[in-house]
């Protein structure tokens, strides 16, 4: 019983240590990147992944904590993608340059061929 | 220059301030000597004002969050003030706003599909969550004004998705008024009951269960009703837009 | 167990620095836009920030402050995205 | 020095620099952002008081409902402050 205890214990913090340093990469990558668009998807990704990975490890650490941080996690799924999505549309839409050395703009080529 | 003498100021008030709250005591000063007069067992006790909510309010009122024992239980008619102030200004923003009711005719952009479906799907939850804070106001924090402006941001959610929304007023008065009816037959029946206002006259049942408390959950019930449909009629009066 | 529980105040102090550095691309991003996506950034890290917490001051109720948190700002994203968008 | 000490300083010395920003910018969009940044660390510094009640309110308020009541204003003025 205690085995098994520990073996969550080592597990729960594992998946804490991910998170967390996931997090700091995408507060770092939020700081470094050079244009909005690139700051948002480097953001959102990293700080998506990091913030279910805590989440679960933390359900891991107490088993009673479970259901709670799941109904958080899944909240979070939901929502970050959707403001990242109604905030890079918002922005493109609002008449913000890409970065100089940005190549791909697919909203515009399909603009242009319609 | 002027910024200067603004920023100057500014220092010279914080550390006056500064040096008025050091001398205030924080936090772990032992309050024990502090006698005063119990006027229920008529005689003076030497239990301080902290120890009295922390030991006794939960047999006083059978509410496990001492925070909304003191707001609903103790301080119950403030609250019903509180409610009162937050009508009046909701009525004023709702008079002010109505003078712009002919610049509402205005053209405005559709939303991102994904935002109209992401507003449908989250709607539903976002209202059941907060009146899952106003419900359980006695056992966990929250209570009735954020579990109202819970339900409100779930509203001002659909208003930004879908321009064209708009909520029933007679709706919202209704709610509202219903609301505010029951705190205030609550504090009368307690009147009637025992001779004083907002009495606490249901059983309180067992601490820590949802049915205990006694009148407490009544009142953060219709309180978070009453906030929810107010800040609703806020932003329905900012926002709306009418065809 | 008093060794995992400073282990977690390790990871709180990793948080809380990642919080300070998106706080500082807040201050300083150039165009409205930048400090609107630093906020949203900003309010999933706080929201794993005070469960966290919660976990190191062992109370089970303080989650629901996270999740009243995470639902208001992101009301609060899309408002502003919507007036970015010339919507509203 | 105890953990707290040292994330209530960050937290708080981040606070303030918000609070003179929000100030100080001529973009109002950028300064209601600024406003919520300072809520938001607010309401974490009332957790770490272990006030929650009083947390759960200041997240309510501050962080949705005011920031869209500002940008409904700034919707109706202008953006740019002169």
């Amino acid at each position: 019983m205690s085995i098994a205890i520990l073996i969550l214990q080592i597990l729960g913090y594992i998946f804490i240590g991910i998170g967390s340093f996931f997090l700091l990469l995408a507060s770092i990558g939020l700081l470094r990147m050079p244009d909005v668009y690139n700051r948002m998807q480097t953001a959102t990704k990293a700080t998506t992944l990091g913030a279910l990975s805590v989440l679960f490890g933390v359900g891991l650490l107490d088993l009673a904590w479970m259901p709670m941080s799941i109904v958080i996690a899944l909240f979070i799924l939901l929502t970050a993608p959707v403001g990242a999505s109604a905030l890079a549309r918002a922005s493109y839409k609002h008449g913000i340059k890409l970065w100089k050395e940005s190549v791909v703009d697919k909203y515009k080529e399909e603009k242009e061929e319609e | 220059m002027k910024r200067i003498v603004a920023a100057i100021l500014a220092i010279l008030i914080f550390i006056v301030l500064a040096l008025a709250f050091v001398k205030i005591p924080f936090g772990n000063i032992n309050l024990s000597d502090y006698h005063y007069y119990n006027p229920i067992t008529d005689k003076q006790t030497s239990d301080s004002v902290p120890q009295h909510y922390l030991v006794d309010g939960k047999k006083d009122t059978g509410s496990t969050n001492i925070v909304t024992a003191v707001v609903v239980d103790y301080r119950g008619f403030d609250t019903l003030g509180e409610v009162t102030v937050l009508f009046l200004a909701a009525t004023g923003v709702g008079s002010i706003m109505y003078i712009f009711e002919k610049e509402k005719r205005r053209k405005v952009r559709r939303a991102n599909a994904v935002v109209e479906t992401a507003s449908q799907l989250l709607f539903g939850f976002i209202v059941l969550f907060g009146a899952y804070i106003f419900v359980h106001g006695h056992l966990t924090p929250g209570g009735g004004f954020p579990g109202g402006a819970v339900i409100a941001s779930a509203f001002l959610l659909l208003y930004l998705a879908y321009p064209r929304f708009h909520a029933e007023h007679k709706t919202l008065n209704v709610a509202e008024s219903l609301a505010g009816l029951t705190f205030v037959i609550a504090g009368l029946l307690g009147l009637l009951i025992s001779g004083s206002f907002l009495y606490n006259f249901l059983p309180f049942g067992v601490p820590t269960y949802l049915f205990s408390a006694g009148i407490i959950p009544v009142i953060y019930v219709a309180v978070g009703v009453k906030v929810g449909s107010e800040l609703t009629g806020i932003v329905d009066a900012m926002m709306g837009v009418r065809e | 167990m008093t060794c995992p529980i400073s282990l977690c105040s390790i990871f709180i102090g990793i948080i809380s620095v990642a919080t300070f550095l998106s706080i500082v691309r807040a201050i300083k991003g150039p165009t409205g836009a930048d400090r609107v996506v630093a906020l949203d950034v900003m309010t999933n890290i706080t929201i794993v920030l005070l469960v966290l917490l919660g976990y190191y001051f062992q109370r089970f109720v303080y989650l629901d402050v996270a999740l009243v948190y995470g639902i208001l700002s992101f009301v609060g994203v899309i408002a502003a995205a919507r007036y970015l968008e010339g919507g509203l | 020095m105890d953990l707290f000490t040292l994330v209530s300083l960050i937290l708080i010395i981040a606070m303030l620099i918000a609070a003179v920003v929000a100030a100080e910018l001529k973009d109002l969009l950028s300064a209601a952002v600024a406003l919520g940044v300072v809520s938001l660390i607010v309401s974490i510094l009332f957790y770490i008081l272990q006030a929650p009640d009083v947390a759960i309110t200041e997240a309510s308020i501050g962080a949705g409902l005011s920031m869209a009541v500002l940008i409904f204003a700034i919707k109706h003025t202008e953006r740019w402050e002169k």
